[in-house]
Formats: C-alpha cells, structure tokens, sequence
C-alpha cells in the first residue's frame, strides 16, 4: 500500500501571505494612497487570478476599476472576472487591454453592445450569465474570488468599513472571498474616525483606499410620472382590479418599469377606492421606488425589504424607519441577497416587463447585438417548485393550476406589456430573439429571461390572460394570443377559441372587469410629476438633477 | 408619410357635438377628428401618418373600432405620429364620446 | 467687402461711424440729411451689451434728433451663446432692443436695415427685422441655420433638404428666399449712395404704413398662405 | 391622499385645448378657423411629415371673468409649438383683430422653442411679424399677457416675443431664455451649460430665477386655476402707460445695471445671493407662495 501523497493543505493561505509580504515590501500599510493603488494592484493580484470587481446595479467600484484598468497588462493578465453588473467602460476595458480574457456575470445593461462585439471577435470568454443568486451561491462553491474590489462608503482607521444605504452585494462579495484565503480591498468616498455603524469587521478588509471621487451609483429605479402614459394606467387598473384584488396579493416584489410604477401610483388613488387598503401590497421585496412614496404615506404598506437603494432616498428611507430596514444609525441597510431570498421564497407574486414573448410565454428582454443578461428577474419570476409556507394568494393560485386538490400552490408571475412597444415593433412574436442571439454566441441554451411555465398571467391593454386556467399547450397559445392585439401574432388567433376561453373567464378584457378605457386618465395618478414625489414625502425625497424641472 | 383611406359599415351614430377633435400630434400620438359623413350606416377613415408600411394594421383596429361601436355617418381624419393600436383604439374611444356630446 | 467700404459707398458726402465692442453707432450725411448708423460688425453674436448699446444709441437719437432715420448696418451669426448670458434673460435684452426701435419708429423716426455679410435668427430679429424695410448685400447670408445642421436636428436627408431648397423659399438659405417670402424688400448688388437714397424714401412712406410683409411675401409668390390666413382670423366669425 | 395633489390640473402636462378650456370662462370658448376648417401645413407634407389641422396653435375669443379676451395658445407637444407660416399667421391675424376690437386682453400661452426649422425662413418672419403685431396691440391700448409654464417653455424667438407682452405669467416649471440649453451645450461644450443637468437648467431659465430677477409678473402654481386667477388679478387694476421715452429709458438703466453686477455670474444661486437671499440653497425647493414671500421680502 502506498502511503499517502503528502499535500500541502494552506496553499491558499501561504499565497495570500505572499501577497501581503509583497505590498509591505513595498511600504505599502492597510490604508492605500490612491496615487499608489497601481502598485498594490500589481502587488497583489497574479496572473491567472479570479478576481471579483463590485459592480452592482447602482454602486460601482468605480476608482478600483479603472485603476485595475491601468495596471501593467505585462504583469497582470489572464484574469478571469466575476461580478454582477459590467456596468462602467472600464469593466469591458480590462478585456480590451488584455489584462482579463473570462467573465462570470448577471447583468451588462449598458455595455451590452461592447460586450457581445468582444465575444464576436473571441476576445472575451463567457462563463455564465447568471442569475444575482445563483452567482452569489457560485462565490461559495466554484468561483470564488482570489482578489475583491469593493466600495464602501467610509472606512477607520482599523478597516473597519460603513457600506452606506447601498449595501447590495457587498456582504456575499465579502465573506467568500475573505475567509477562502483571498484579499479584499474597498474604496471609500471617506475615512472617519468612528464608523456610523460597522458594517464589514475590518479583520475580513486587508486595505482601504479613499478615492478621489465618490462612488459612482446610478439612479436606476427612479421613474417619472410625467412619462406615465394613458394605456400604462388603464393596464395598471385591470392588474389591480384583475390581479392584486383577486388574490389578495399582499407580499410583492415589483420589476422597475413604468408598467408597474402607475401600479404603484394608482395605490393610493384607485385601489384605495376598490377598498383594497390593507388588503393589498402590505409587504415589499422592492428597491426604494420614489413613486412608492404615496402609497407609503397613504398608509398601504407596512414594510419594504431593499436589495440596494435609490438616489435622493436616503432621507425619506431613514425617517420611516418603521417602514425600511435602518441600522441604529439611523441609515438604510439594504441586501441583494437576503432581498432576493425574500423574493423568492417569501413573495407571493412578481410582476414585471418584457420586450418580447413567444406564444408558450417565455420571454426575453435579449436583443440581437447585445448581451445583457437578467439581474435577478429571473428568480424573481420564477416559481420555486420546492415545499414553501401557504399563503391565500399561493393557495388560490395552485388551485387554478391543479384543481381543489393541488397539493402545492403557485407563486403568481405576472407579465405587463404592451401588445406593442416604440417604433411598432410587436411584443409577442412567433420566435424570441433569444434563439437567433444563442446561435451568434454559440451559447448552450437560449437568453430565455421567464420562462412560460412559469408565468401565471400576461396583462396587455386587451386585457388579463389567467394561465394558471389553461389546461392545453393549445389553450395557452390562444390565450396569449387572445391578448396580443393587433400584432401579427394576436390577428392570427382563433376568434372562436378566444371567444370561449373569454367565456371561460381565461380572458378577461377591461369591460368584463367592469373597466371604462375612458376613466384611465392620468388624473388617477396620485404623483403626476416628480415634484409631486417630493411634496408626498414633505421634502424628505431629494430627486437628482436630472429628474427634476424646477 | 403614408396617406390610407379606409370604409367600414358601422351602426349609425347619434351626434350632439359635430365636429369633435381629440388627441396631439407629438410622438406617439394622433389627432382624430371626427365630422358628420354623408354615408349613415359607413364610416370613412382617411389617415396621414409618419409610419410607412401599416395599413394592414390601422385596417384591422380600425375595422374592430367600426364593428365594436356606432360609428355609421361619420368621416373620420387623422393625423398619426406614430401612435400605436393601443393609443388609437382609446382616442377613437375618446373621440366618439366627445362626438356624441361627451357621454360617458 | 469691408465695413468702411461699405460705408464709404453709402455715405459718400461723409460719416462719423465708430465701432466698439463689435458694434457700429455713428451718424452719416445722405441726400436727404443726416441719419443715424447703428448695427453691428464681423458676424456679431449679439450679447447683453451689444443689444444695450445698441438700444441706448436709438433712444439717444430719439431724445436728441426727432425723425432722424435710423440706417441699420446688419452682420450677425445669432445671438451669443452662453450660460451667462442667458442667466440675465438676454432674450430679454433683445426685446428691449426691439421694444426700442419699434418706439422709434412710433415716433416718426423712417428705419431700414441693410445685411452686409450675415443675418441669422437671434440677432436679426431685434433689429434688422424690426425696421421698417430690410434689404441685403448681394453676398450676404440670411438663414436659421445651414441646411446641414438643419438636417441633423430635423432627421430629413441633407440632399433631400438641398433639393427642396432648390425650388421652395419656406426654408432655404439665403437672402433671395427672404426676398421671396416679403421680408427682405430687395437686394442690393453692391452698397449704393443712390439705392440708399431711394431706401430711404421707401422707409418713410412705410414708417405709418404698418407691416406689410405678408401681403409682400404673397405677392411675391414666396410666401402663399400667410397673407390670406392673417385676414381670415382678422374677420372670421368664430365657429364653435 | 393629499388632496391638493388630487385636484391639481397641471399646466405644464395639458394640452393647449385643454389650458383654455380651464383658462376661459366655462362655455366661452369660441374658436377661430378651428380645425375642421382648416388645413395641416403642405410645407411639412412636402418634407414627408404629418401636419396638425391647427397647425400647433388655437386662436380663439372667449371671456374671463365675463371680460372679453383674445386668446393664442401654442401646442408644445407638435414639433415643439414652434411658429411655421399658418401657426405665425394665425397669431398675427388675432394680435391685428385685437387692435380693431380691443378685447381686454389679449392672453398669449406661449409654448414653443421658437422657429420650425422646417419652414425656417417663414417662421423666423412670422415671429417679427408678432413681435410687431404684439407691440401694436399693446400701442392700441391693449395688454398682452404671455403666460409661460408648458413643456417647451418660451425660446428662441418666442423667448422675445413673451418679453415684449406687456406682463408674463409664469409658473415655476415654465423656463423661458433665448438659446437652449440643448443648443448652447452642442456648440459651447458641456462644461459651459450642462443641459441634463436639469435642476442648473432651471437655476438659469426656470420661472423661479425670472421671478426673482423681475423678469416676470406673476410667479404662480403649475395649475391652470392658478393662472387664471393670475390672469384675473393682473387685469383686475390693469394701467399702462404708452411706452414712452422715460419708461424705456428707465428699462435701459435696470438692464445695464443688472449687467454691470451680474455679468459673471453663471448660475441663479450666485444671482439669488446678490439679490440678497440669506440661503439661496433652499430656493429651488421652495413652494410658490413661500417664495413670493421671499421676493416681497428682499430689499429694492
């Protein structure tokens, strides 16, 4: 018998010691100049490296990412990058440089179009798109990061760190990288000598630099009423009086389009005289959506769990403090992962937008020439099959599906389009996009965002198709054509099988639910404007510039 | 600029405030301007719009407008910036209810 | 062409015109005696002290020589283009200067505005629209804007533009289209003594005639809706 | 809900139908070649665009308060409410019709970025038409009131033009300048006007600035009752004097004056500090009677 190989069992620990050997060599402390964050970039990361760089949904590592960017493609390279959103230049800059050449990510939003010409040329490797969750999982199994950049809003002199209402992915960033051998270093917009609160121990954090600038963060979920349009409102008075009334849907997780922000602003107006408060939209997996404010201060909702925060919404956040998660501080904490976890597995519904579906429902918000992914809709739209808790909307739901005698519920995954978007380009179509978009990235499977076995009810401005009550792949397909309208797909339906699932109460148009296409003004909007947000939250909302016009 | 003249039968229309105009031409939107027509059981549809190639489309929600409501003796003009059917079916809602002295 | 060879071909018997800040004030003697020069030079963005000097010399000639004529030089590429002179309200500033020579002219005092080499929007409606008769060099440019920028704001192909531009006035470059649509009286092949003379003559019959560009434009066959329309709305009864 | 924000009829997001509706006197309303009578421009046809039967402007007579009232309102959602030869003609043809009938006022609800480049030449003579036709009517004794608080604000030549009417109305929301800020940052450079910078935008051009800089008569809520009972105040104790030499000499001496203090200034807040405002910060955030208040305030 042979005896046992002897092994090395710290490699990873001895690796990070070496690379902090490295740093100090060079009179490098935990607090980092920003003029020599080169040095301890080059100093710590190896070539071959995984290396998380925070890019989130709206906080950026933005200083850390271009200074990466400018590193020595000599001395560093083939790094393979993991992180959320490529939201900056800099994120695509770091393959075109040569100093990275693989990517794990969710969501590339506006760099989409650079990112799938790279793929095209073969200049980038694609891992995964994944899902937020399903990447923070593969942080704690097989992509852990060797190197994190992260942002915080300040840091002491220990290292402790203060994550600020933008907490978002930071802790799952974090914990992986720090206690698997790795090196963590944050950017912070200021050194304070006593933290707010602490929201990162500072024996997880090896360095700390200040930036020159505040972090970058976008304001994402920032919609303007003014740009609520007539047909938004009437699709927002059938999904309340059609949907959310009819389950009592009271735990809820909103996408961020203005589909489901005139929901939220008919909240107060419309729903309140349907009699629907406190009977629906009590509790939120929901980033702080400005045009919740007036249903928050109509007394709708009683609490809001975010996955990130909202420019200008720190104020409004901390003074309603029963309503938000806030630290003793007085700030927001917010967290993508447990936000995400609520939605899906505490939420009873999600409703959100697509720019496509096909006629078994799946939808993709994939476009030709550009790679985006999904962030996390495709969790939050999705029904998890596993055993979870009842609740009277799961339960009716799974009823609809199976019979008296469904043995599990149904979580509601509500799609609001309408039958036609800018430029006439149709909503609902014979093919996705997706199909042509796997076929030029060579990918396994189809940017499929929703899946339709998933999606319980389509809203259109023809009105409310219930899924969960066909009981055919060809009644499906009838009664999503049943709502697609004027679009090729829609004037190919079957006029008597439409007719019959609308008998059937599997369609339902505005007039069946006792809707006036007529009534749906913008006058039923409780905020009209911006401006109007503001004097909803006494002043407390602060809108930026670029939202405002006075 | 496409120009499209369309005629559907329509059940006659009762009207109390002749002519009746509704909606703006910006992006997205349309004018319709509804007089009485010579024809009491047709209703003459002529429509200039900046989108070329949909008449098959403004047809088929014009023809379900026709069918769906009382709209016989009327001539109907519109100016289109790009409305989409949703857009269309509600003005023409919108204008018929003015036509008919804004009953609702 | 020179502003002093313009001013020595139109003011033969002598002037004292001075210019400062881009901006030409001075009076001149002509046949039918001294008038006043005012306007502006080497394709002025008019700003806030350019319109207020401007306005000022009209109200001083006003004070000080009743029914003197006012001769306005014009070359201006527009209105001067910054954040701080729209903090002041410069459009304000503009109208002041409008206000100014259309008080002028309530005064009995004749005007007519002469575009030596540019006329573009801004600057020409403060002043050299606001005069009883305008006219222009051969040469000059009168426009909003170039066809090429016009083709980037409005989306329409530039040889499209070009093409139109070719038969239509309503939106085409140029002093000719101005002429064509009535609000540029004539063209002047070069700056003339005697077509000043005859101007000038012009300006006075027109100073109590009122605006009658329209009519003008409709006769010209530049500008066929306008003249019609205006008297429409001036006697229709109204419909419901 | 809060009721104030419930009833409220923005101005700013009407149609121009819909602002003279609430503006006149219920029933009063009486159009003047209204569009059933009239023809879109062929000047658009030609370039291939679909034109509006009003040409993006309503003429009309009606009454305020039982007073008789001319009325031009100018639709700033077709082709940005700028002036085309029908559109300019319209406005002529009532600002002339005023002077023959002398209405007691006429109200002119100014939506526009000024010229319609396409029919530029037409537009950029339309608009001296008006500004001349306005000065004739306020000569003939009768006030021209332009009200200012749709989205297109007041620019370009129609910028002049509102600032030749005899007073203005303007609303917080309601902009009015020369140039756009669009323009000056495509031709200048972002660092010299940054227009997605929305709220610098509005310190510049924004109703709240011209109020405070007496650029503006009346600063009033974005609703269209506010303006009517603006436009009814205003004309309740109207006097105007003919323009006269000492009257323009005194607008002459305020204008240089201004220039002479402010001329380097780039931004409201350093105006609104000169002006003597103790926390020019908190101006954009003020609501429309606390600022008013501040204005009664200051020192002349």
């Amino acid at each position: 018998m042979n005896a046992p190989l002897s092994r090395n069992w710290d490699s990873l620990r001895q690796s990070r010691r070496r690379r902090l050997e490295r740093a100090a060599g060079l009179g490098l402390g935990k607090a980092i100049p920003a003029e020599r964050i080169i040095d301890l970039l080059e100093a710590v990361i190896q070539p071959g490296d995984r290396v998380c760089l925070e890019g989130n949904n709206q906080k950026q590592a933005d200083f850390l990412a271009e200074s990466l960017a400018d590193c020595d493609p000599a001395r560093i390279n083939q790094l393979q990058m993991v992180q959320s959103v490529l939201a900056l230049p800099s994120h695509v800059d770091l393959f075109e440089r040569g100093l990275a050449n693989r990517l794990d990510f969710s969501f590339s939003g506006p760099q989409g179009a650079r990112l799938a010409k790279l793929v095209q040329e073969q200049r980038i490797e694609i891992g995964a798109i994944h899902t937020y969750l399903e990447l923070f999982g593969r942080y704690f199994m097989d992509l852990t990061p060797n190197v994190a950049l992260i942002a915080a809003q300040a840091a002491d002199a220990d290292g402790n760190l203060y994550l600020g209402p933008n907490t978002e992915d930071t802790p799952a960033i974090v914990e992986a990288t720090a206690f698997k051998g790795g090196i963590v270093i944050a950017q912070v917009n200021e050194r304070l000598d006593k933290l707010p609160r602490v929201d990162v121990p500072a024996d997880w954090v090896d360095f700390t630099v200040l930036a020159p600038k505040p972090n970058y963060i976008e304001p994402l979920f920032t919609r303007d009423p003014a740009q609520i349009t007539e047909v938004q409102v009437l699709m927002a008075m059938m999904a309340i009086k059609g949907i959310y009334a009819e389950y009592g849907v009271t735990r809820l997780n909103h996408g961020i389009g203005f589909d489901t922000a005139a929901i939220e602003l008919l909240l107060p107006t419309y729903a309140a005289d349907l009699g629907l408060k406190g009977k629906i939209c009590t509790h939120w997996a929901l980033n702080p959506h400005p045009t919740l404010i007036p249903a928050i201060e109509s007394g709708f909702v009683e609490s809001v769990h975010c996955f990130g925060s909202e420019v200008g919404m720190d104020a409004y956040i901390s003074a309603r403090s029963d309503v938000f998660f806030t630290g003793a501080d007085g700030s927001m904490r917010s967290n993508r992962a447990f936000s995400q976890t609520a939605g899906l597995y505490a939420c009873d519904m999600f409703i959100g937008s697509t720019l496509q579906m096909d006629l078994a429902g799946n939808s993709s918000t994939a476009t030709l020439g550009r790679i985006t992914g999904f962030g996390g809709a495709p969790n939050m739209g999705s029904d998890p099959h596993g055993r979870r808790h009842a609740s009277p909307a799961w339960l009716k739901a799974g009823r609809e599906a199976a019979g008296p005698n469904a043995i599990r519920g149904r979580k509601l995954v509500v799609q609001m389009v309408e039958t036609f978007r800018e430029h006439m380009a149709p909503v609902f179509v014979e093919e996705l996009d997706a199909w042509k978009l796997q076929k030029m990235m060579g990918a396994e499977l189809p940017p499929i965002m929703i899946y339709g076995d998933d999606v319980s009810h389509i809203v259109t401005e023809e009105g409310i198709a219930n899924l969960l009550l066909c009981r055919s792949p060809e009644e499906r397909e009838q009664a999503i054509r049943g709502v697609a309208g004027f679009t090729p797909v829609g004037m190919a339906r079957d006029k008597a099988m439409v007719e019959n699932l609308r008998d059937r109460g599997i369609i339902r148009r505005a007039e069946d639910l006792g809707i006036d296409p007529r009534q749906a003004t913008r006058d039923l909007l409780a905020a009209r404007s911006v401006k109007d947000l503001v004097r909803w939250s006494g002043g407390l909302y602060a809108p930026p510039s670029r939202f405002r016009n006075w | 600029m496409e120009t499209l003249d369309f005629r559907f039968a329509s059940k006659p229309v009762s009207r109390v405030a002749d002519p009746a105009l509704c909606g703006v031409v910006g992006s997205g939107n349309l004018e319709i301007l509804i007089k009485t027509g010579s024809e009491p059981a047709a209703c003459r549809v002529s429509i200039k719009t900046s989108a070329r190639g949909f008449g098959d489309t403004w047809q088929a929600v014009l023809g379900s407008f026709a069918a769906g409501h009382a709209a016989g003796g009327t001539e109907i003009a519109i100016n289109d910036m790009g409305a989409t059917p949703a857009v269309v079916t509600l003005r023409l809602a919108q204008a018929l209810a003015e036509y008919q002295g804004g009953a609702q | 062409m020179s502003l002093n060879d313009i001013l020595d071909a139109l003011f033969p018997a002598g002037h004292t015109v001075a210019v400062a800040n881009q901006v030409i004030t001075g009076e001149a003697t002509t046949a039918q005696g001294t008038v006043a020069v005012l306007g502006t030079t080497d394709a002025a963005a008019i700003d806030h002290a350019m319109a207020l000097a401007l306005s000022g010399f009209v109200l001083d000639t006003v004070e000080r020589h009743p029914g003197r004529p006012l001769v306005f030089l014009v070359d201006t590429s527009g209105q001067a283009l910054s954040r701080s002179q729209e903090l002041l309200c410069l459009n304000g500033s503009l109208a002041h200067l409008a206000s100014c020579v259309d008080f002028a002219r309530r005064q009995g005092h004749p005007s007519l505005s002469l575009v030596t080499a540019n006329a573009v929007s801004g600057g020409f409606l403060s002043f050299g629209l606001m005069a009883d008769q305008a006219y222009a060099l051969a040469d000059a440019q009168v426009r909003v804007m170039d066809l090429r920028a016009m083709s980037r704001v409005t989306k329409i192909a530039h040889e499209r533009l070009v093409e139109l531009a070719g038969t239509s006035p309503i939106f085409a470059p140029g002093a000719g289209s101005y002429v064509r649509m009535g609000g540029i009286a004539a063209i002047w092949p070069v700056p003339s003594a005697d077509l000043l003379d005859d101007a000038l003559s012009a300006a006075r019959k027109a100073v109590s005639a009122g605006d009658q560009r329209q009519g003008t434009g409709l006769s010209r066959g530049g500008r066929l809706l306008a003249s019609d329309i205006a008297t429409t709305v001036q006697n229709a009864t109204a419909g419901a | 809900m809060i009721p104030s924000l419930a009833s409220r009829h923005s101005w700013f997001e009407a149609t121009a139908r819909a602002r003279l509706a609430g503006l006149l006197d219920p029933g009063s309303f009486a159009e003047i070649l209204p569009p059933a009578e009239s023809q879109p421009s062929p000047h658009l046809a030609m370039l291939d665009l679909p034109g509006a039967f009003d040409d993006g402007v309503v003429v009309c007579y009606g009454q305020l308060e039982k007073k008789p009232i001319f009325a031009i309102a100018q639709e700033g959602q077709f082709m940005g409410g700028a002036v085309g030869e029908i559109h300019g003609a319209k406005i002529v043809g009532l600002l002339r019709r005023a002077v023959q009938e002398k209405p007691a006022a006429v109200l002119f609800l100014i939506d526009s970025g000024g010229v319609r480049l396409h029919e530029a030449n037409a537009g950029l003579i339309a608009i001296s038409e008006i500004m001349r036709a306005v000065l004739d009517a306020r000569a003939a004794g009768v006030p021209v009131i332009a009200l200012v608080g749709g989205s297109c604000g007041a620019f370009g030549g129609m910028g002049i033009v509102a600032k030749l009417c005899s007073a203005i109305i303007i609303s917080e929301e309601g902009r009015l300048a020369l140039s756009g800020p669009e323009v000056i940052e495509t031709v200048a450079g972002v660092e010299e006007f940054d227009a997605k910078d929305r709220a610098l935008v509005w310190r510049v051009t924004g109703g709240k600035h011209r109020y405070l800089m007496g650029d503006c008569a009346e600063l009033v809520e974005d609703d269209i009752p506010a303006f009517r009972t603006g436009v009814a105040k205003l004309l309740a104790g109207w006097q105007e004097a003919a323009p006269g030499l000492a009257q323009l000499r005194a607008s002459q001496q305020v204008l240089e004056n201004r220039l002479a203090a402010y001329a380097t200034y780039r931004d409201g807040l350093q105006v609104w500090a000169a002006l003597g405002i103790a926390r020019p910060d908190s101006v954009p955030l003020l609501d429309r009677d606390s600022l008013v208040a501040l204005k009664e305030g200051l020192p002349t």
